[in-house]
């Protein structure tokens, strides 16, 4: 109803948030919920995947800005992936490809969280 | 700002008011983008606007009447048919702020530095061909932003 | 008509100035579907009201303006929340007519004859709770549509 | 672009409209001047098959009262398919099913026009 959709999947010590909808002003707590949940988990291993979002702004960009220090601090990442071209020109515009590691497909970020151990 | 009721054969007007909460930018982009289409931008350019006019909003709801629902967003578009433009002007009358001092932030330091918010201007000046903040007497707080409709090939 | 830009707690209020173009009456249906649900109605609901505003929005570019496209439609939508009610007025400052010689087709007698036309009233009294036509000095024009939130179950 | 759409099939002495989009007072004109198409081709025996279509309003109506009489004066007919409960719904306020044979598909709709000859 709210037009926006968090799915969880847990994958070892790695947490995939399926994104689905609009993130903006109005949905952004949404996923900050989401987000709070595994950090007080001890999830710091995330990914999110962008497959069905539609549609991001600077609120949903903040989401992350907001947890990244806390996450990379305790080890973990936030790592993005399957994003369409429409939403990867808004992160790219901002430079947070830079910040952010992005990959093409889950199976892709969830190898690199295994290599890194 | 009011927008006559006559139009020139030169122009189109499209005028929104609606109430000042985040739950209705939906309605809004999906206004904004519609107009757009309609009147000739493509699909990417489109979105674009979309964007841009989603960020003065947020802004308006944030921190013009900082939550305050009961206030109302004031969007009026303007297409301008020889000049082939599409002008939005976000009007609040809410606490106003000092665009002298609203610049792109350094987004390398921001990067560093990791900041919550601030994005909003940038992604509005990276998103349209011009952005223009006013401060009128009454007061009215007012952000037009520009796109022009024949530079689909430009870079921004 | 001008709505006032204080809100009370109990009112919502939207506005939409559009050009009295039959392109435009995409964007105006999709608005007020919108507004619609976000409200409250179902879909069900939604659609019967977004029917109804484009009967009268059609009046309005064929009738009030004659197909002069740089006339301006004026949708003012209030949802009342006590009353749980949306109402929707329709305004044109066109050639006007009387409505007290609008009353419904008996539609027997349409169908037999087979005419083409005037089912847009009839149309609207069905789909709508309430409809109200008014001429008031300027010349203005209004029509007000009136939908009940909580009837759901009602036939109509 | 316009937002309405009408794909023209003839199967013997039948045309099939299949219509798409939304049918209100812009589009109205486009599915009156394919029909206009077929009465200038002494085609009279007319089934239009509404599956896509996703709206109607009283303009789009209109055009079938416009032509209903000319095509049955020609020993033609108008025969309605394949309507979403919505699309019926409209017809149905109006009383319209007493006056178009509306039927589930086109298969319908083309037998019925055989059975008549
Ligand atoms: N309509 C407005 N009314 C009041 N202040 C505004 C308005 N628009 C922008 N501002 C000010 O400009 C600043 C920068 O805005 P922005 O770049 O969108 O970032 P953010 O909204 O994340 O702070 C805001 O923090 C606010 O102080
Ligand atoms: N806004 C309006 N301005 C002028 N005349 C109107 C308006 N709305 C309705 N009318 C008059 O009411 C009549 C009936 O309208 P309607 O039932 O929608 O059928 P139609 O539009 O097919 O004639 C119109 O023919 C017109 O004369």
């Amino acid at each position: 109803m709210n037009g926006f959709e968090v799915m969880r999947v847990d994958n070892g010590e790695v947490s995939v948030l399926r994104i689905k909808g609009f993130l903006d002003a109005h949905t952004a707590s949404d996923l900050e919920r989401e987000i709070q949940r595994l950090l007080d988990q001890k999830r710091f291993k995330i990914v999110v995947n962008f497959r069905e979002l539609n549609y991001i702004s600077s609120a949903g960009l903040g989401v992350f800005m907001g947890f990244i220090e806390e996450v990379r601090g305790n080890k973990g990442d936030i790592k993005l992936t399957n994003m369409t071209p429409k939403i990867f020109r808004v992160f790219d515009l901002l430079g947070f490809p830079t910040l952010y590691e992005i990959r093409d497909d889950e199976q892709q970020a969830l190898q690199s969280f295994n290599n890194q151990k | 700002m009011k927008l006559a009721v006559k139009n020139q054969r030169t122009k189109k007007k499209f005028h929104l008011r609606i109430p000042s909460q985040t739950e209705y930018l939906e309605i809004i982009r999906e206004f904004v983008s519609r107009v757009a289409r309609k009147v000739g931008f493509k699909e990417d350019d489109a979105s674009k606007i979309e964007l841009a006019v989603d960020e003065a909003c947020t802004n308006v709801i944030e921190h013009a009447y900082g939550g305050d629902g009961k206030k109302m967003i004031d969007i009026a578009i303007q297409v301008d048919y020889p000049g082939q433009k599409m002008s939005i002007i976000i009007t609040d009358q809410g606490r106003g702020f000092d665009p002298s001092k609203l610049r792109a932030p350094d987004m390398k330091k921001y990067l560093q530095e990791m900041r919550v918010g601030g994005l909003g201007v940038y992604l509005m000046q990276s998103l349209m061909d011009e952005i223009n903040f006013e401060v009128k007497p009454g007061p009215k707080n007012q952000v037009k932003l520009v796109k022009y409709l024949m530079n689909n090939q430009r870079q921004k």
